[in-house]
């Protein structure tokens, strides 16, 4: 029903189709989207905005690339990685400036520092970008890394956890998967990479393929207008923002209203760009992820960071 | 006689010289000839294991013969399959079909529609109009072969090849449907070659005789004259025909 | 009547008293907490987000992914019937295809969802394509066998009747291989259920598999439940209606065998 | 000698060819920019892939994998046959499993793929749940409705003879059963391999699954494929295996029928 | 003769007032008497559908009456299953095994391991040792029901209920059978109930013949002294027997 009434409601007026396919499923992290369709925001700039989920976190990049949708959310480290594989992928907007992906032990646990992390298992979805994470954070700990068992827990992070099967979890987001470990009765340490030795990574970023956004600049550039409105919108009424989001899901799978609170309060500060714009891109952030991305050997050398986004304006 | 009841002079079935042996064993028939004219009625005896059923799957083109020719009607060159009635030894009913429908199948096979009142009036003359609607397994041993026996006639074929039809039909039955063939079979206008352990039987239908063993065959006539009828074989001349027989048999052992 | 009741309590009975049962045990080892009520919810719990969640589920949900399903498995019973026929009639098309059906089978769905994006979009057509790619197996793979199965003697007499290939395939085949394919279709119709939730993880906005997954994470585990608890009826309700054109059309197959 | 290489071509012949067809064809499709090499790789890429990392993928994670199939499929052999066994002897425990075994095949594994892991651990057995869970079915229905599939007169005359239930069983029922159990198991061994490669991507260290799960994930398709190709082809040869048994076990059994 | 033999005087079968309908179709039996003494050789005959396999089933256990007992060896309580040897009138040789496993059948099922050696001379004695190997498909119908006799001989019964044994033979192993089995059985130390469609047969072999026909039974002595041999069929004296038992069939339908 949804899709539809957006369709002819698009053909009525002659707006632009665009397809944009979230990082995951909708979440607080999305309010500013959803705020953003809600309030006409997109309409306004002439776009009819259709929103897709993943079947998997890789999916949005490779379709992407391959033209099926026009824009996706993924992650900055992994931007870097497609383009590492010749995947032609730009990003065009931050929208979580710094990692939300932490390492999460628990609160009542001898764990105070990656240090002590030396001789425990820490459970992880199996992604190397996860593995080079705790490597840095072990060494510029002073611990020894090689003696740190990584433990591939598929996709199920929150029972390894809950159920001791791991000392430690990584791969598992501060305002999701801490959320819940704590609801659960579960509360949890976090140990931010940022502050162990891993530059300060955008967590989430808008990504375009290199074509579409050479091609059709313009639909980039109404979008992210539109898409800082909603932002603005949901960052000076958060709870009118989380409703938004939360009314739109009540349709099909009702969120958690409390769980999703608590979320947008931590999400809100680390989407703030203070005093340049919602969105904006600093190359020299870019600049560290590469070269760490470099010395971990998650990426090949030929990867160059100013190719990999565009600020668009 | 024959010309009387419209049937033409060309041999209903010859079989030249035939050799035939399954793989690896030795063979079955070396040489044989057989021939049988139209609107006879020829029966073919011979102990257990030599080749009757064989002879007959020969006939029919389920197998091809090693060497020789077999013809139907004159036909030598083209395959045999769907030219001969075949009732086979075992009755072979399908058994998820009920007897009226068994007995259509051969109308089927060949996309026609049954005409269901003629198949009624074969099922009463088989005894089994009680049954029509009753499946295989439900049916006595000699109600099967009846049914059977049955389908064979509803393929419309000239020449039937019946593999013991009568072998399990109890004395009274068997008497019935003697009289009913000999009564009934020239106004049939069939050619029929009946595979019997029964010798009175044999001699009591047949015009002639043929004796298969040790791959080879013998040719007996049968001296009596039409019409018959079954109370004949009591008759003095009938019992030394059938001592006779019995002793060519022993002797060909 | 009552000889209906008593037969019925014979075979149902001692299924509901084990219902009951695993029921009562699962309730208490939840209530002692034995296992964490979000990774196994109580029935109570997930009874209660089923009522919460009623219209959602029935008016949205359920009806979404049961035509998935249909369709999904209408083409399967196509396709597997097709190939399974063409592949005894063709020892050709038999060496060329079982390779392939095999790999089919093999090729972990997850890792080709692209493909399926790409090609079906998030048209209703990739939860179908799924749904099919898993459904179709057994049943060609219980056609083809079931057709190998017999009638030697039957075939026989057939052909000295002047059948062709068809006719004998009509009268004597098909009836023998019914058992077969009906055992493969139940396992299929089963699998259609499967097909269609996870074809609605490749990408949905409506279904239970969409519904449940979207539940999972948020680790409300109850709802999950109640999700997958329609699911499982789903399959069973199928599984019973295939079960009952089975009997239906076996009464006089299964006779004398 | 002669023959037997003109039946190996007749056999063969056109399944090499169209393999031969559908690679030419797909390398065409991906080098002539039709579908982005990134989903999906072109075959000499993929061969590539696979040369290049085959002592990781020949040395370690085939034979993880094939340690899983085996195992699992192990289980599911015997516990398919029993539940099969004990269904068809036990009407009550038909009626009580039944439903049961559809449930398990419609659950949907990731939303209880957390109640695996708290069982089982990131263990081998993990995975051998899974694949049980996968392969079982098959067998059980298979198994079932085989030996519902006949051979009453059969029975009959042993009961005369007096035969007990499990005499009959083993001298009647058991040969007659064997084709559709075969059937069933030429299926499962196929869904043992989807099994463990499921099981993996549960939490795993090694295996083709774990591996293509995490080439996925640093978007390396080429090497995902690598592994994919490697599942299909343990998924043929162990059918093929189990098609040669079939062959010899019904070599008798097929008399007749 | 009996006592000689080391045979009891008890009844080796009797059946009192014995009922038996198929669901919802008429009674095949109503209230039938038969007994068979132990070491005699009585036969069923009767037209077909009459009744006679249903009989032995009933015998054999495989159904049970509506009314009356059977009792086997005196002993009407307990059941009856696997207290007799029972051919049936379908050989149901086992498809899928060889001659001679389907022959040691019955000993396997008493959980017996069969003497090879035994096993071996009486395939031969049944003309089978060439083909102790081969499957049921390979024979013909007379070896098939040869295999399914000697199958039934190997139950090591007291009491042999025989559906058509000789009905698929051909005249000369069929003569040959009657001359072994007048020169041996009493040897044997069988009883047997024998179901045949074949007249001559029942009187050659037989001490008394139960004729079955529209749910009753008639009992009808052979007065013929035995040693008995298969000659005798062509003697005035038995043909006059066969006359008159055809006489009485007649006239019961
Ligand atoms: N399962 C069954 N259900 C219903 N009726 C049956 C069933 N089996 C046999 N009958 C009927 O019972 C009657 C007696 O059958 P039975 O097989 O005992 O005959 P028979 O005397 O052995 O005949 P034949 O000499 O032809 O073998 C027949 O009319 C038959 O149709
Ligand atoms: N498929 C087969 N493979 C090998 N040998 C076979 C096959 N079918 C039949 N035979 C053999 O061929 C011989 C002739 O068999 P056939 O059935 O023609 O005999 P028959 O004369 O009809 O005997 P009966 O009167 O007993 O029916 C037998 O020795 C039999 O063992
Ligand atoms: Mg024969
Ligand atoms: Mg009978």
């Amino acid at each position: 029903g949804k899709e539809e009434s957006a369709k002819t409601a698009g053909k009525e007026k002659g707006l632009e189709k665009v397809t944009l396919m979230l990082d995951w499923y909708p979440n607080a992290v999305h309010s500013f989207l959803f705020a953003a369709e809600e309030k006409g925001y997109f309409k306004e700039q002439g776009l009819d905005v259709q929103i897709e989920m993943p079947a998997d976190t890789n999916d949005p990049l490779r379709l992407v690339a391959a033209g099926k949708i026009d824009m996706a959310m993924s992650y900055q480290p992994e931007v870097l990685v497609a383009r590492g594989e010749d995947i032609p992928v730009q990003s065009f907007a931050a929208i979580v400036r710094h990692p939300l992906n932490q390492v999460m032990v628990p609160e009542d646990g001898p764990i105070q520092s990656p240090k002590d992390l030396v001789g425990k298992t820490v459970g992880y979805p199996s992604i190397p970008l996860d593995e080079a994470i705790i490597n840095t954070m072990v060494k510029a700990a002073g611990g020894d890394a090689q003696k740190v068992k990584m433990v591939d827990v598929g996709w199920d992070l929150i029972p390894a956890m809950a159920t001791k099967k791991t000392d430690a979890l990584i791969g598992g987001y501060i305002n999701h998967e801490k959320l819940l470990l704590d609801k659960e009765g579960h509360p949890m340490r976090t140990l931010n990479p940022a502050e162990y030795g891993v530059p300060d990574y955008y967590e989430l970023v808008m990504v375009g393929s290199e074509k579409g956004l050479k091609e059709k600049p313009e639909v980039f550039k109404k979008f992210v207008a539109a898409m800082t409105k909603g932002q603005e919108y949901v960052a000076e009424h958060p709870e009118e923002g989380l409703s938004i989001l939360l009314k739109h899901e009540e349709k099909s799978s009702p969120l958690e209203k409390d769980i999703e609170t608590k979320s947008l309060d931590i999400l809100l500060p680390l989407m703030d760009a203070k005093d340049k714009p919602f969105g904006y891109q600093d190359p020299q952030t870019w600049d560290k992820v590469a070269s760490w991305l470099k010395e971990t050997k998650v990426i090949n050398q030929k990867v160059n960071a100013e190719d990999a986004f565009v600020n668009v304006k | 006689m024959r010309g009387a009841i419209g049937l033409s002079d060309t041999l209903m079935l010859s079989i030249h010289d035939l050799t035939y042996a399954f793989q690896g064993n030795r063979p079955i028939f070396q040489k044989i000839n057989l021939t049988v004219n139209p609107g006879e009625f020829v029966s073919v005896i011979g102990s257990s294991g030599s080749g009757k059923s064989t002879l007959f799957k020969l006939i029919t083109g389920l197998l091809e013969p090693d060497q020789g020719k077999i013809g139907i009607n004159g036909d030598f060159s083209g395959g045999r399959l769907g030219k001969v009635g075949y009732m086979p030894q075992k009755d072979l009913l399908l058994p998820w079909r009920p007897v009226l429908d068994n007995v259509l199948l051969p109308l089927e096979v060949r996309g026609k529609k049954g005409n269901l009142a003629e198949a009624r009036e074969w099922l009463s003359r088989f005894g089994l109009s009680d049954y029509e609607n009753a499946f295989p397994d439900e049916l006595s041993g000699g109600m099967r072969q009846r049914a059977a026996f049955l389908r064979t006639m509803m393929t419309g074929k000239d020449l039937l090849l019946l593999d013991e039809p009568f072998g399990a039909l109890d004395a009274l039955t068997k008497r019935k449907m003697h009289s009913w063939l000999l009564g009934l079979w020239e106004d049939l206008q069939k050619t029929v070659l009946f595979i019997t352990h029964d010798l009175e039987e044999a001699i009591l239908l047949s015009d002639r005789i043929y004796l298969i063993g040790d791959g080879n065959v013998q040719e007996w006539k049968v001296n009596l004259p039409r019409p018959r009828n079954s109370e004949q074989i009591y008759q003095p001349a009938f019992i030394e025909l059938r001592k006779e027989l019995e002793r060519l048999i022993h002797h060909e052992n | 009547m009552k000889t209906k009741w008593k037969k019925w309590t014979a075979d149902y009975g001692l299924f509901f008293l084990a219902v009951i049962c695993l029921i009562s045990i699962w309730e208490w080892i939840v209530l002692a907490g034995a296992v964490p009520a979000f990774i196994l919810p109580s029935p109570t719990a997930i009874w209660g987000s089923l009522v919460e969640n009623r219209e959602l589920l029935f008016g949205e949900h359920l009806p979404a992914t049961l035509l998935e399903v249909l369709i999904g498995f209408g083409f399967s019973l196509a396709g597997g019937l097709l190939f399974g026929i063409g592949m005894h009639f063709s020892r050709s098309l038999e060496k060329i295809l079982y390779p392939f059906l095999v790999i089919s089978q093999t090729v972990p769905l997850i890792a080709i969802s692209p493909i399926f994006i790409l090609w079906f979009g998030y048209t209703i057509w990739s939860k179908v394509a799924v749904t099919f790619l898993i459904a179709f197996f057994p049943i060609v793979v219980s056609t083809y066998d079931g057709l190998k199965a017999g009638g030697n003697e039957y075939r026989e007499l057939l052909r000295t009747m002047g059948a062709n290939r068809w006719m004998i395939f009509k009268k004597i085949q098909v009836p023998m291989a019914l058992p077969s394919i009906l055992s493969g279709l139940k396992m299929a119709v089963v699998y259609s259920v499967t097909g269609a939730t996870i074809g609605e993880w490749l990408g949905a906005s409506e279904g239970l598999g969409y519904f449940s997954r979207r539940m999972s994470g948020n680790l409300q585990a109850d709802s999950v439940f109640a999700a997958i608890f329609l699911l499982s009826l789903m399959g069973i309700c199928l599984f019973l209606v295939i079960s009952f054109i089975e009997k239906r059309l076996l009464k006089n197959v299964m006779r004398g065998r």
